[in-house]
């Protein structure tokens, strides 16, 4: 299991407040100098450093053919990428946005996601696919949408999503240096998001597919990621109050999942709530819920209960507040969670 | 007679070479070489006067509506807006070729022409504002929903018109799209869909030069965007989209076109977007001013003015008359657009299906239930504030 | 709550054996014959009658116009079919395998399941896609696959699946009468199972949505649908013979979900296995198993288990013996529900 | 010099009209009217002895391939074989124009391209006997897996064709589609990229008439397939694809037009699918025998013997050269087909990662135990034979 980084004082490298933006830029930049096959390819990436500014300067320092405006077409830029691939780079693919993925579907499902096994073991991906997903930014229709439930259902992908500035840079290097096709997903509410964070002794590059336990609690355990990370954390000081000492488990990685971390957290609570942004029918935390249960049966004190967006297209932004998991939703599930059985 | 069996879609099979035909002559589907044009040329003597006056007014109108609703989004009453200045003519013209029972598939920067078309101009920015997704009936006004994900309205323009056609109605479709859309799939299948169905559509490419920050050049090596019409048998026309009455007269002939029985066009308006992309783009980043100001001097107000005045038709009464109706468009607007729009979070839960599932009505009750406690907060606040403002 | 049609010796009209392939063929024949509005789509739907001849006919009987070979192109199908919806009509579309409605995603993501919602209601969609899915025919890659996860995580469609003859007709039927897009998936296996059937007296048209007790029990609930209907009987006969008395709830509609007839069935029996061909990770069982679990905990003897095919890509035709959930694995499953804790 | 800046690929930006300026001319782009021929004609007396012999050996030794793994199915040594009966010129002449380090892109019903590429057999068809899903290794042979889902090798074709440009490597990549693929989104989209990319790539369109069972009426209005190329800026050509030497000249001429730089270029070759769109087809259903006789007439071994017999080049030990060449690979091929592949069932976990996760290795476990649980009964079952037996 892992836990939380030593905090930045110890570190050696002096630090400073960076945005994930600025992580994720920086992962970029040092995974294509570091190796030349990498190239960053996307709608709008080049000359302009795309429209969350993630590969700013990118074009600049490494020249057009690393870092690629492509036309127009997102089963383009991906079945591209996978010839690229099979010639023995390692592309990293912008989507725009969440919802402007879903043209290269047909390619990620058949192709990307298939192709190590198809030619048993003989070729391959090393492609990473970034998406900006969920919402909070105020973004008008088809520009909110957490589409990890797709990914996850699609074996021979890794899902992988950072919550905070530290976990951007490390994760998006470690994907990015994976074998294995990744979806990454970036938060984009957590773009802007600051953290004091030194790009010049930067983690070390964890494997993907670990948890981390973001706080200590005994009482029950918040399974979330991504955009509802923040959340939790928030919820959990929150609980203080009420006298609940939540545990907030980061997944970090939706595939592979770490079974280990979250099943740990959960017998030692003995309750858990899964927190996600995306519709909770069929979403993850269905899943999530779902695996827990098998692992710790014994040890629940009351099912494990699910926060996460309504089963409604996303709303427009002045109703998105309304759908999104928030503190209170999060504080209301944790009572639900049967307390009087305990006593 | 089926649609499959009309004539033109008549049986091209590869027969053994000898007899080998192809379906269509590609020398009629190819554009002209070069963008046509009315304004300044010999022909814009025979242009009707009613027609300039009218087309001069909607650009008036529009360039307005444009700088109004992009002032909005500096206040805060627009989420974000795509604005079309510099394009006013081809959404105009798309707007005014269009018979009442025909449909407009416009895109997400095409509101004006939905506006042009008579569309109430706050109703066709809602999907802008941010209150709902949209701001109309699109069956009421036959305007589809404002399309964001790219190109994906034209199947669907390619759909209705077939689906009309076979209903034996009189509807033609005219679907916008800009020149990055042209790269998608769905661009694609849509053209093809339309050329085999001979659907009454007609495809309208506004190349603005950028998809984005992306220009053309990164886009496309062909020729021009109108020559993908050969490929799915259609015509290709090229049009200077900044000349208001060549956009008109070719939008025109396409619509008739499709309406006769003819079959799909696709037209290529050479224009330029003078905006940013967005309220919320730079465009400094992937454009030098000398390419605007380039654009600048061939501004599609200015060149009809340039023609009007020519003929003796522009005087101060006709310049006022367009300038104080814009005027009173765009102030209706900012008044109108001021105020706040009521929502009730229930909505959330109202039109995903024809009949609420339990799950959603389950998912309502949580949300209502959480809606009376804040309204309760909210009450027991302004009591405590109401006593400690009565003290 | 349902439960199974009466016996077919009660029927008025007479019964004679009749395949699912020819009973959705006369269910698309009947909804055209009464609605002049639904019209068939697809690659090979006219002259050929669809690669499973479930069209068969339908072009002669009603003309090229009302069941069309389009041009090759998924989201081509799909998105002229949204046209044809917007103007009035009733387009029933047919993909021709379940790896093949991939290029037709985004249409489906983003404007079928969404129009209503978009338009405040004023544009219903009221287009039924028919999606043959699933494996055990031979079939090479990408012929094979159960992608139903991907449609019950997008909000705003419905995903119904027979797994009986008559249901196959009358599912269908409704799905086409539906307001609203279905997603309709045909468990390919099944498509030449036999029942006695009636094609003249068509057990009436039920709503969508509700799920059937197929067998009663009381030992343990087995939650399936589609093509692990048949497997669960079978193990479900077989199980006698190891003491268990097994209840068998087919779905038939994962959107909406029937959680009144499931619930009430896991309440009753304490104990509960969810079966089908999809991967397990991010697959139906996940969502199944977790709300199945939120509202029936106080009676659960053990976790809901899964079985499900393993999260590997559809495996080829000489293996897949190995991947599809059979009557073994089911009662495996069941063995594990923690029986001594009952004693 | 980065790629973006190569000639051609230049500033194709829509100026100011005045200055418009096509980025091409369109004209070397159009396809000629008539399909491209050699056979029959003059120009077959300049062909080389050498190359007729080569194909005409190739193309016997394809049609029995053919035969043999549609014989394979009925004898259930193959899941599924789609044949290219009438279609050998094409898939041998993709084969023979590629150089060692080139790639081939084949669809689901090119195996016989793998096969005159210089595949084993056996290897090529391991997907359709069902084993496993590739038969061999894409990077050891240069041959891509053989495609199912139309259309979408075509873009991986580009982007190995554009990386390997890059990377400075002399690498041509050569696509093949079926006219029926033209259709997806997915061909417009690597049509797109290659031609603004100037990749090495040559897209091969086999248009034998049908998509199963869909001709090519419905598929598309345009003149020609080929045609198509003109709305990505690549040149169409358009070629009988029953005439191996004309198939062969125009795709070895496309091949060095990508391989100097020229960019990629999109060939139709009109033929014709004798047998039905697989062994489960029915063909019956969709077309007559007088068209299929029609096609017999112009069958691409028959054209080749006649210009071989005419030039004096096909004697009986030529003919029976080549048919016992035909008949040794037909044997061989029958031969290893009839083993049983060995299957371990653990291969389903073997490479759906780099590493196995947790769960997958959970799952392996479940089936090796699974699979323990029947291997004891098997043995079980085999002592209580043996003990009856031995009785
Ligand atoms: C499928 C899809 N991909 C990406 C986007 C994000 N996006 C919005 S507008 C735009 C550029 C469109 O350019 P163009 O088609 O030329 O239209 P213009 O904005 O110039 O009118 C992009 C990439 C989108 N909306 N849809
Ligand atoms: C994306 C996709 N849609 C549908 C199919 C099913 N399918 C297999 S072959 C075929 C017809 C293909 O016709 P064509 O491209 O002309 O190639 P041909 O079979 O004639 O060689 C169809 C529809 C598929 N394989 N992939
Ligand atoms: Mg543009
Ligand atoms: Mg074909």
């Amino acid at each position: 299991m892992t836990t939380a980084a030593a905090p930045a004082g110890e570190r050696t490298a002096k630090t400073r407040p960076a945005t994930m933006a600025q992580a994720l830029g920086r992962a970029l930049r040092d995974s294509m100098a570091e190796d030349p096959t990498v190239h960053v390819l996307g709608e709008d990436v080049g000359t302009l450093g795309g429209v969350f500014r993630i590969t700013d300067g990118l074009a600049k320092e490494f020249g057009d053919d690393r870092c690629t405006d492509t036309p127009l077409a997102e089963a383009g830029i991906l079945g591209t990428a996978v010839g690229m691939a099979m010639y023995g780079l390692r592309p990293v693919v912008e989507m725009q946005f969440d919802a402007f993925a879903y043209p290269a579907l047909e390619q990620l499902i058949s192709h990307v996601a298939k192709m190590r096994n198809r030619t048993g073991g003989a070729m391959p991906l090393p492609i990473t696919v970034r998406v900006p997903y969920g919402g909070g930014i105020g973004g008008v229709e088809h520009h909110s949408d957490s589409s990890e439930a797709y990914y996850m259902a699609t074996p021979g992908l890794h899902v992988v999503t950072p919550a905070t500035v530290e976990d951007a840079y490390g994760l998006l290097r470690a994907s990015i240096a994976s074998d294995d096709p990744v979806v990454f997903m970036e938060p984009k509410r957590l773009y802007w998001s600051k953290a004091d964070w030194s790009p010049d002794a930067p983690a070390a590059v964890e494997p993907i597919g670990r948890a981390v336990v973001r706080r200590r609690g005994r009482s029950a355990t918040l399974i979330t990621y991504g955009p509802s990370l923040p959340v939790c954390m928030e919820a959990a000081e929150a609980a203080v109050e009420e006298g609940w000492d939540l545990e907030v488990v980061d997944l970090r990685s939706l595939v592979p999942f770490d079974d280990e971390t979250v099943g740990a957290s959960v017998r030692r609570t003995g309750r858990a709530v899964v927190v996600h942004e995306s519709s909770g029918f069929g979403g993850p935390g269905g899943e999530i819920a779902a695996r827990v249960t098998e692992r710790c049966f014994h040890h629940l004190e009351a099912p494990v209960l699910r926060v996460a967006g309504f089963d409604i297209p996303y709303p427009p932004p002045m109703q998105e507040r309304h759908h999104l998991p928030g503190v209170d939703r999060v504080l209301d599930a944790v009572a639900r969670l049967q307390w009087e059985a305990e006593s | 007679m089926t649609v499959q069996e009309l004539p033109g879609a008549a049986a091209y099979r590869p027969t053994p070479p000898p007899a080998w035909k192809p379906l269509t002559d590609p020398a009629p589907l190819l554009p002209d070489p070069e963008p046509y044009r009315v304004l300044g040329t010999d022909a814009a003597g025979d242009a009707d006067p009613g027609l300039l006056l009218r087309l001069y007014a909607e650009l008036v109108r529009g360039r307005r509506y444009n700088a109004q609703a992009t002032a909005l989004t500096k206040q805060g009453r627009l989420a974000v807006y795509p604005s079309s200045t510099g394009q006013e003519a081809c959404e105009t013209a798309a707007a005014l070729v269009l018979e009442d029972q025909d449909w407009l598939f416009p895109s997400y920067r095409d509101t004006l022409a939905a506006v042009a078309r008579g569309l109430d101009p706050v109703e066709a920015l809602t999907l802008l504002r941010g209150d709902r997704h949209s701001g109309y009936d699109p069956r009421e006004h036959r305007i589809a929903p404002l399309c964001t994900p790219l190109a994906t309205q034209l199947p669907h323009a390619v759909g209705l018109a077939h689906a009309a056609r076979l209903r034996g109605d009189d509807v033609v479709a005219l679907a916008m799209v800009g020149d990055g859309g042209t790269s998608e799939g769905d661009f694609h299948e849509a053209l093809n869909f339309a050329a085999v169905w001979r659907a009454p559509v007609v495809f309208f490419v506004q190349n603005n030069g950028f998809a984005i920050s992306v220009p053309l050049a990164k886009q496309t090596a062909a020729p021009s965007l109108a020559h993908k019409a050969v490929g799915y048998g259609m015509p290709g026309r090229l049009v200077d989209g900044n000349d208001a009455v060549a956009v008109h007269q070719v939008l025109g002939e396409a619509v008739a076109r499709a309406r006769s029985g003819g079959g799909p066009t696709l037209v290529e308006a050479v224009t330029y977007r003078m905006d940013a992309h967005t309220n919320a783009d730079d465009a400094t980043r992937y454009r030098t001013d000398s390419e605007v100001e380039a654009w600048r001097a061939h501004d599609p107000i200015q060149l009809l003015e340039r023609e009007l005045a020519g003929r003796g038709l522009l005087d101060d009464g006709v310049r006022e008359e367009a300038r104080a109706s814009a005027e009173r468009m765009a102030a209706a607007l900012r008044e109108r657009m001021n105020a706040d729009p009521v929502l009730d979070p229930m909505d959330l839960f109202a039109h995903v299906y024809a009949e609420q599932t339990t799950q959603l009505r389950e998912q309502a009750a949580l949300l209502r239930a959480e809606s009376e406690v804040e309204q309760d907060q909210r009450h027991d606040q302004q009591d405590r504030d109401g006593t400690e403002e009565g003290r």
